[in-house]
């Protein structure tokens, strides 16, 4: 398997370490149902068994943390996005939200 | 006593290299090395800042640039390696790019975190392919062109200075001789028959 | 057609001919096989020289010890498997047919006893009745104890081909890595079109083949392209891609697997064919090739038929027969008879009359000649038997004859000591098949073909069903320009040479009615007819079950010549249509590899790279006893003549600290930089202790929590300015540390204006500790800067200069419980600090001390260590809990308060000490109440770190007891069974020297 | 019927008659309408649950559903070792009655599922790593589970052929379990399903569970590829897939699907007689009865339902092995696979209820899963017929990580690639 790393270019998986699941959100530490939120959030997975949005950190490499978007029976990779990017987006459409 | 200075010591402790035909291996250990992060925001004054004091623009991907023996070498997202000689008056790029840079980037010393070592001649290809993923064929990686990975299981950012070619590998210094050890092994097959 | 050959007649190998072939007659090899010698030449395999030589008995057969010989040319070959060379090289398994001689090759047959030619174990064949499929699992039960005492050490003793060397592998291995626009695999005809068609668009082309010469199966059948032989075709395009410098040939090299992203497993074996390797030339090479498209010209595999005795030496693929002509210039035999149900097959008559030998019939299983067959039969003269089968092979360890069923039914007896037989071509798709491509089945040549595969493949020659020497020529030039084209190389046009348009027709027969004789699917696991059919009753349809069974296509060739006779048998003996049945998956590699390759330079003492710390080279001149700690050699103790045990030494190094001064290389604990404006702000998110209120100049101590509320790291804090600090993490976690911290940078907190750079190499970092630190340091530390206690107070941090001018940074932090500093200075000054300070400290008595007395005086002041981090433990369980904010967010904040987590009853840290001061304690025991019984339900938590501690003059422990806090002055038992240890112990609290924590202060 | 009873005495009959004798090892049973409890996958575990459920709680009417062959699974591609060197009570006592069901498995069966007791042996490469297994022996004892802790000289002894010399991480000594070894992995699967079918159990192959039928709440039944079939309870035993079949009832679970990697080399004499794994990198490896050296390692550590790896896991292992015994250089890997794996977020399995009615769970088993086959068998079995844990299962509940009572052996947290 190989990431393309969008700031180092394509490299072999073993550049790589995985973290999972990039979908799941970490909850407000303050909110009355935390507790059952940060159980969900850290231990509930969909697991699906097609396309997956997960995280992988660039550790050989720039030490980028990535969202890659995969497909798990396949092990086709279909899109690759700088985590921090992701994230900020993320942030950013929350705020418009509210 | 207290102002008798000290020696400073190479990172190599077991350094032999094989002779071999067109492998030059240069260990270069006299540095001044300062990493630069741009603060949040900040990149542009940085770009614009380095410009103005250096005359180089700061690569946008894994590259490198270099100015009166001054280079900047891409080390991540809105990261970067200084890196010069420390020559006779002993300059410092920590302290250097901390007055150049207030405000627009951090500034840490790592001239000896990390030790460089100098892979060069018609051969260096042959042998660094035994342990660096990357593809360094002249149509893929040019003088100028950076890798951030990794060689014989140890991380290093390797760049191409020349067309001899003339490569550089930059690792953590406590795998100064772990590195060597795998290049010596990688270099003997084209050693000159002893 | 070429005129016929004559044998050799001035040559000691009787079945060589004096002419043809790529081999080099004008030079002799000798090689030894079971301790005999022969003679071959360069270019030949241990097969072709053994033939040549007329030994056709090579090895007796896994589980009925069988005579075998030689049924193939290539790595497909079940039978002729032998041990190579021998001692420290031993390699068992070797194929005949792929290994090549050198002057001096020995080789030995293998699975025999006492000799080859005379098989004690070949007893097991007449009891074949018995040893069918499975039978292992309906017997050997009773009784139970006997399994491990009697009847599994006889199956391991049969058990097992070739022995493995009894020494470490002397040779070396290397990994590679190669980038190509076009990768070529299989260097036939097909590939060879290819590699030219790619390299005249001046792409970047690798091309690999298993064999050591190019050519294929036009070199193998003598074929003619453009009207010259295929050797003279074969030279010229060898000169033109020699001189494309854009392309790689690469021989001997077996592309063994596809993996995800384009990226290919290749084995090259570099110096298997040479008596020995040069001197730093690796044996083989591991060769990772990324390739934008790749060209499989992989080719066909020949079936056998299936029918009695078609195991016996001399039975041999009518393929092969034509390789050993035409490559190597052997005729394996005199008298043969030709068995096909194809034409292709049918044209070897052809070629062993071409080399002399006499076909003493063709037997087609077709009931009318086709065009090619009958031509072949005008041509050489040969009787034609048409409908015909060979009910069974005769002979013993080789071939006198053959049993021929005519239409009518009746048995032909004919003398021949060969049996060519055909049964068609299985295209070689298994690399396709390996990242989940599945085959489809093709009525016309009946045989599997690629069906789905990765879109960056191209397929063609004869494993594209293009099984012509025309199609296979044009097929490839085709498929090489458009692979180049596709990575953006413009195709120029090839002129593709004229060549036979051999006719592929087939009518299967999957196996002969009433076998006379055992009739083998599987040669090499000793699969029978019989064993499928039993199979199929016992309910094993699915080709899976079959194979796992059966143990079919299992052995050293994957079932490459039985995998598809199986499954065809299957699907008659149930009904089914072949497609239907389906094929048994096939998984990397294609051919075995060696397991050396897959580690190259990483073995042994090179299986990781070796971390050394900036005191190294120091330490070892001062004899000092290294320890592993993760990468890391740290020095663990500094043995002085005299003493008598490490724990001698240490306690000298611990007492040397306490009431003077020691040195402790601690530079290899993580050290990170960490800037910008919300500096403060993110190690608040981190840490689950507040460093809002850290002051500039200032450190402190610091938790780290994982999500779910572990206790994950600690280490120390330190401000350097408003946004700068500069933390430390244990050894263990630092790269884990900085992953955790560019994760919350990035991923959960990006708005944070956070700069983070590991520092942990920069800084060569000694601990100086004990009552006389300062009056050392004061020796370095240039006079401008004040250390005193008032200028330099406890938890102070300064960034200041040594040896006159050189930057250094000190802290004012201890581990020991001593006064103590930490001074960092740039690495390459470290070797020339230590020295320095070991020289300047003579006059205070220092000593430097290691990894062992800086544990025991850790544990002698109750401070926590990798033990008691062991990735199960809450701040709470380890005397942190009062460290927790209660208010802010930190990661692991919330699963922190978990219940489990709060449990009082879970053990949490105390210290221990043995009742009788004497006895000496050990971590890993655990703890009962003092009268209760030794068993899961008493057990009350376990002894983390112990130390013979020099302060008290007895051994300490801390460990984590059920409510220990609760229980000083309690007597508990240290149980320890493995190590017989039973021990009781007080209670006592975790601080066991200088609990005010005084001295640190100074 | 299917087949008669076996024994020397029944091959020898049947050796002269050409083996025409022999009936199927189970039938080749279709769906009925419904049943009493329907076991989704037929793996060790689906297998083992259905016998026990015959055997120890009918009658049932039972049936097992496997969407393709039954052994198909992980239980036909794992590495065969088992043991019960566990350190948290949580474990212990389940995989100690493992061992057991193990120990007598054969008899119980009438099949040989060579159980073979060579050993286990864990090396240790630390002080530190010492005093870790030294921790987990004693806790095995005080389970009354064996282990012994052996220094150098004793792992010497028993493996002469380690490279104790010239190793990067010195081997200074190891945990043995002398009851731990190897079991026919197929066999397992067979001797399950022959031993069930005898019970009456319905093996249906080629039925793949496409979903569930609820009836307010209660499962009633499940949607096949083979129609529907009716049932009062389902149980799930489908490893890697726990979650794919978890989510037809609108179940998240806390399992992460790996690819693990096994790896057997060409078939040679015997010289490794137990199992061995390396304390300091990713490498264990047994040889078989066959002769192959049959060897893994660590995960790829990326979610995949490929049922294959990649070769960077591949060179992991075999620098393991090369660093470990050298001696195994020139022999030649065969034949490399992978396995899906059920990766639970704290490396222990969970056998419960579930927030459906009538749904039960059998799931989490990680690479750890094989050795399990009898016991999760076993107190599955007990679970679907009694409605309340088995009590050496107890720990193993779905609520554990809402309360904080994760089973963590290896204290590498909420992340299942590192377990
Ligand atoms: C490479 C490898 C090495 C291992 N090594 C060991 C070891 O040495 N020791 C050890 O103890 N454990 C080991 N394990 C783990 C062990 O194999 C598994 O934990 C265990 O086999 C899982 O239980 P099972 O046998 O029931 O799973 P499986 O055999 O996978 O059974 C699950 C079955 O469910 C079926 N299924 C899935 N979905 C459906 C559906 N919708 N409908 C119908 N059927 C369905 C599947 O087809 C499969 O047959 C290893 C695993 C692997 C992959
Ligand atoms: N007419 C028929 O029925 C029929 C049937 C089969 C083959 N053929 C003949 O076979 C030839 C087909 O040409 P081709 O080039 O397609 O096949 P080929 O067999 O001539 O060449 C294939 C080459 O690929 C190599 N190879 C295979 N797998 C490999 C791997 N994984 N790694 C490295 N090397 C590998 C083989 O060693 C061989 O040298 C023609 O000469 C044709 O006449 C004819
Ligand atoms: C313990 C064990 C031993 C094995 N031995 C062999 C073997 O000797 N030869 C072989 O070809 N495959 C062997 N295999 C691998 C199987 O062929 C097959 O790859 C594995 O069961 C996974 O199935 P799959 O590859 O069809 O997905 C073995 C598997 C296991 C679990
Ligand atoms: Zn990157």
């Amino acid at each position: 398997m190989r990431i393309a790393c969008p700031y180092c270019g394509e490299r072999s998986l073993d550049e790589f370490v995985y973290s999972g699941d990039a979908t799941v959100k970490r909850p407000d530490f303050a909110s009355p149902t935390a507790a059952v939120d940060f159980t969900r959030y850290v231990y509930e997975r969909t697991n699906p068994p097609g396309e997956h949005r997960e995280l992988w950190y660039h550790s050989a490499g720039c030490h980028a943390w990535l969202v890659v978007t995969r497909n798990v029976a396949t092990h086709a990779i279909s899109k690759v996005e700088s985590a921090r990017d992701v994230a900020l987006g993320e942030k950013s459409q929350g705020k418009d939200a509210t | 006593m207290a102002d008798q200075g000290l020696m400073a010591t190479s990172a190599f402790l077991d350094w032999h290299p094989p002779t071999v035909p067109g492998l030059a291996l240069e260990r270069r250990e006299t540095l001044t090395i300062a990493s630069l992060a741009a603060l949040k925001g900040k990149k542009d004054a940085l770009l614009a800042a380095i410009r103005s004091t250096y005359g180089v623009d700061l690569p946008q991907r894994p590259g490198r640039v270099e100015s009166a023996g001054l280079a900047f070498v891409w080390a991540g997202p809105d990261q970067w390696l200084a890196i010069s000689e420390r020559g006779q008056n002993n300059r410092d790029l920590e302290v250097e790019l901390k007055t150049a840079l207030a405000g627009s980037a951090s500034v840490a010393d790592l001239s000896d975190g990390r030790v460089i070592l100098r892979v060069s001649g018609d051969r260096a290809r042959d042998v660094l392919v035994k342990g660096v993923p990357v593809d360094l064929h002249p149509r893929a990686f040019r003088p100028g062109d950076v890798a951030i990975t990794h060689a014989s299981h140890i991380g290093v950012i390797l760049w191409q200075v020349d067309e001899k070619p003339t490569y550089e590998l930059a690792m953590f210094r406590s795998y100064a001789d772990s590195l060597a050890h795998w290049l010596f092994d990688a270099a003997a097959e084209f050693a000159s028959a002893r | 057609m070429a005129t016929p050959h004559k044998y050799a007649s001035n040559s000691t190998q009787p079945n060589r001919l004096n002419s043809g072939g790529l081999i080099d007659r004008s030079r002799t090899l000798h090689f030894t096989f079971d301790g005999k010698t022969y003679s071959g030449h360069p270019g030949d395999t241990l097969a072709s020289a053994l033939l040549a030589n007329g030994v056709k008995l090579t090895g007796r057969s896994f589980k009925y010890h069988r005579p075998r010989g030689i049924l193939s040319a290539g790595s497909e070959e079940p039978n002729a498997l032998v041990e190579l060379r021998s001692g420290k090289r031993r390699e068992p398994n070797t194929k005949a047919t792929m290994a090549e001689i050198y002057d001096g090759l020995s080789a030995t047959s293998q699975n025999r006893w006492p000799s080859l030619d005379f098989d004690v174990m070949s007893v097991n064949s007449l009891l074949s009745p018995v040893f069918v499929a499975g039978f292992y699992y309906k017997t050997f039960m009773w009784p139970a104890a006997l399994w491990e005492k009697l009847y599994e050490p006889a199956i391991r003793r049969a058990a097992g081909l070739g022995r493995a060397s009894d020494d470490a592998d002397p040779d070396t291995y290397e990994k590679a890595t190669a980038f190509a626009d076009v990768l070529i695999i299989g260097g036939g005809p097909a590939g060879l079109m290819a590699a030219l068609a790619a390299a005249r668009t001046n792409a970047r082309v690798v091309l690999v083949d298993e064999n050591a010469a190019l050519g294929g199966r036009a070199i193998d059948d003598g074929s003619d392209i453009g009207g010259n032989p295929a050797h003279e075709w074969l030279r010229t395009v060898e000169a033109e891609l020699a001189r494309t410098e854009t392309v790689r040939i690469l021989r001997r090299t077996t592309a063994f697997g596809q993996y995800d992203g384009n990226t290919y497993g290749a084995v090259e074996r570099v110096s298997d064919h040479l008596s020995f390797a040069a001197n730093g030339v690796p044996r083989q090479r591991l060769w990772r090739i990324v390739a934008k498209k790749v060209v499989l010209a992989s080719g066909a595999t020949e079936r056998p038929l299936v029918f009695g005795g078609n195991d016996r030496p001399g039975v041999m693929l009518a393929g092969a027969v034509r390789t050993y002509i035409n490559r190597f210039g052997v005729v394996p035999g005199h008298r043969a008879v030709v068995f096909t149900n194809n034409d292709y097959g049918a044209t070897t008559a052809a070629a062993l009359k071409r080399a002399g030998a006499e076909v003493v019939a063709l037997v087609d299983t077709r009931p009318q000649a086709s065009e090619a067959v009958k031509r072949v039969a005008m041509d050489t003269g040969t009787k034609l038997i048409l409908s015909g089968v060979v009910a069974g092979a005769i002979g013993g360890k080789r071939v006198t004859g053959a049993n021929v069923r005519t239409q009518s039914g009746d048995i032909v007896r004919l003398e021949c000591d060969l049996i060519a037989m055909s049964g068609g071509w299985n295209p070689n798709i298994q690399l396709t098949t390996h990242t989940g491509g599945k085959p489809t089945w093709n009525d016309r040549l009946h045989c599997f073909l690629a069906g789905t595969f990765p879109p960056h493949m191209t397929l063609a020659g004869a494993v594209a069903g293009e099984f012509s020497l025309a199609k296979s020529l044009s097929g490839g030039a085709a498929a090489g320009s458009a692979a180049a084209d596709q990575t953006g190389f413009k195709a120029v046009s090839v002129i593709v040479p004229k060549a036979d348009d051999e006719s592929d027709a087939i009518t299967p027969m999957w196996r002969v009615d009433n076998p006379d004789g055992k009739a083998f699917v599987d040669q090499q696991n000793d699969v029978a007819v019989t064993d499928i059919d039993l199979a199929e009753r016992e309910g094993f349809r699915s080709v899976e079950h079959l194979k796992r069974y059966t143990t079919l296509g299992m052995a050293t060739d994957q079932g490459r010549t039985a995998n598809v006779n199986a499954l065809a048998i299957m699907a008659e003996l149930t009904g089914r249509s072949i497609p239907e049945t389906g094929m048994t998956l096939a998984r990397p590699p294609y051919s075995p590899v060696a397991i050396g390759a897959f580690a190259g330079h990483h073995r042994e003492k090179s299986f990781k790279p070796t971390r050394l710390p900036p005191s190294y080279k120091w330490a070892k001149e001062n004899g000092c006893v290294f320890v592993e700690t993760g990468l890391w050699l740290r020095p663990s103790y500094f043995p002085r003549p005299g003493e008598k045990d490490w724990l001698e030494t240490v306690t000298r190094e611990v007492n040397t600290v306490r009431n003077a001064v020691g040195i402790c290389d601690v530079s290899t604990l993580g050290k990170v930089d960490i800037q910008g404006a919300d500096a403060a702000a993110f190690l608040d998110k981190i840490y689950m202790n507040g460093l809002k209120t850290l002051a500039i100049g200032k450190c402190r101590y610091g938790g780290m929590l994982r999500e779910d509320g572990i206790l994950m790291d600690d280490g120390t804090v330190a401000r350097l300015g408003e946004n700068h600090y500069f933390i430390t993490t244990t050894t263990a976690n630092a790269v884990k540390v900085v992953q955790h911290m560019e994760y919350c940078a990035q991923w959960l907190w990006p708005e944070l204006d956070v700069q983070i750079v590991s520092a942990t190499e920069q800084w060569a970092q000694y601990a100086v500790a004990g009552p006389k630190c300062r009056d050392l340091l004061q020796k370095v530390v240039d006079p401008k800067f004040d250390i005193s206690d008032a200028g330099f107070p406890y938890l102070g941090v300064g960034e200041i200069s040594v040896c006159g001018g050189i930057k250094a940074r000190l802290f004012r932090l201890s581990f020991s419980g001593e006064r103590a500093f930490e001074i960092g200075v740039p690495a390459r000054y470290g070797d020339a600090l230590m020295r320095r300070l070991m020289e300047a400290g003579k006059e205070f008595g220092v000593c430097a001390y290691g990894t062992e007395a800086l544990g025991v005086m850790r544990i002698e002041k109750g401070h926590i260590s990798g033990p008691e981090l062991n990735g199960t433990t809450t701040p709470r369980d380890v005397g942190l809990g009062g460290m927790v904010s209660t208010k802010k967010d930190f990661v692991g904040h919330v699963l922190g308060n978990r219940p489990g987590l709060k449990d009082p009853e879970r053990p949490a840290l105390i210290g221990f000490r043995p009742v009788d001061r004497s006895q000496r304690l050990r971590s890993g025991a655990h703890f009962i109440a003092r009268d209760a019984a030794p068993n899961a339900s008493n057990d009350d938590g376990y002894m983390t770190s112990v130390a013979f501690s020099p302060s008290n003059g007895h051994w300490v422990g801390l460990g984590l007891l059920k409510r220990g806090p609760d229980r000083i002055g309690e007597i508990v038992r240290a149980y320890d069974p493995v190590r017989g240890g039973d021990t009781l112990v007080e209670v006592i609290s975790p601080v066991f020297v200088d609990p005010e924590g005084g001295r640190v202060r100074g | 019927m299917s087949g008669a009873h076996y024994s020397i005495f029944s091959v020898l009959r049947e050796a002269l008659r050409g083996h025409t004798g022999w009936g199927p090892a189970w039938r080749d049973a279709a769906p009925k309408s419904d049943y009493d409890v329907v076991i989704v996958g037929g793996g060790g575990h689906g297998l083992a649950t259905a016998y026990y459920l015959a055997k120890n709680h009918g009658p049932l009417k039972i049936a097992v559903l496997e969407k393709g062959w039954i052994g198909g699974g992980n239980v036909g591609r794992n590495t065969t070792i088992v043991r019960s060197n566990y350190l948290l009570p949580g474990n212990i006592p389940f995989y100690e009655l493992s061992m057991k069901l193990w120990e007598g498995l054969e008899q119980d069966l009438n099949y040989n599922a060579m159980v073979s007791q060579r050993g286990v042996l864990n090396l240790y490469h630390s002080d530190a790593q010492r005093d870790a297994f030294a921790r987990r022996g004693n806790a095995m004892r005080l389970h009354g589970v064996d282990a012994e802790l052996l220094d150098q000289a004793a792992v010497r002894k028993m493996v002469p052929f380690l490279n104790f010399e010239n190793g990067r991480f010195p081997i200074h000594g190891g945990l043995l379990q002398r009851r731990g070894g190897t079991v026919r992995h197929d066999a397992v699967a067979w001797g399950y399903a022959r031993a069930a079918d005898k019970l009456g159990v319905d093996i249906i192959q080629n039925c793949e569970v496409k979903g569930f039928k609820r009836e307010n709440g209660r499962i009633v039944g499940v949607e096949t590829s083979r129609g529907y079939i009716g049932a009062k309870k389902v149980a799930m035993a489908v490893a890697g897939s726990s979650s794919r079949v978890a989510a037809m009832a609108d179940l998240r679970l806390p399992i992460e699907s790996h690819v693990l990697q096994a790896f057997v080399t060409e078939s040679i004499k015997p010289f490794i007689d137990g199992v061995v794994t390396f304390g300091a990198g990713h490498f264990y490896i047994s040889q078989s009865d066959k002769g192959g050296l049959v060897f893994g390692g660590d995960l790829d550590g990326y979610n995949s339902y490929a049922q294959r790896g990649n070769l960077p896991v591949v060179e992991d292992v075999c620098e393991g092995g090369m660093a470990l015994m050298p001696r195994i250089g020139r022999v030649r890997l065969l034949r490399h696979w992978g396995g899906i794996m059920d990766m639970s977020m704290d490396g222990s399995p969970i056998i419960d209820t579930t927030p459906v009615p009538g749904l039960y769970l059998n799931a989490g088993w990680c690479y750890g899963g094989f050795k399990a086959t009898p016991a999760s068998g076993f107190c599955f079995a007990h679970l679907i017929a009694r409605d309340e844990p088995h009590e050496v299962a107890r720990a193993y509940r779905l609520d554990r990580f809402a309360t904080g009572h994760a089973i963590d052996e290896k204290g590498m947290g909420p992340h299942p690639n590192l377990h």
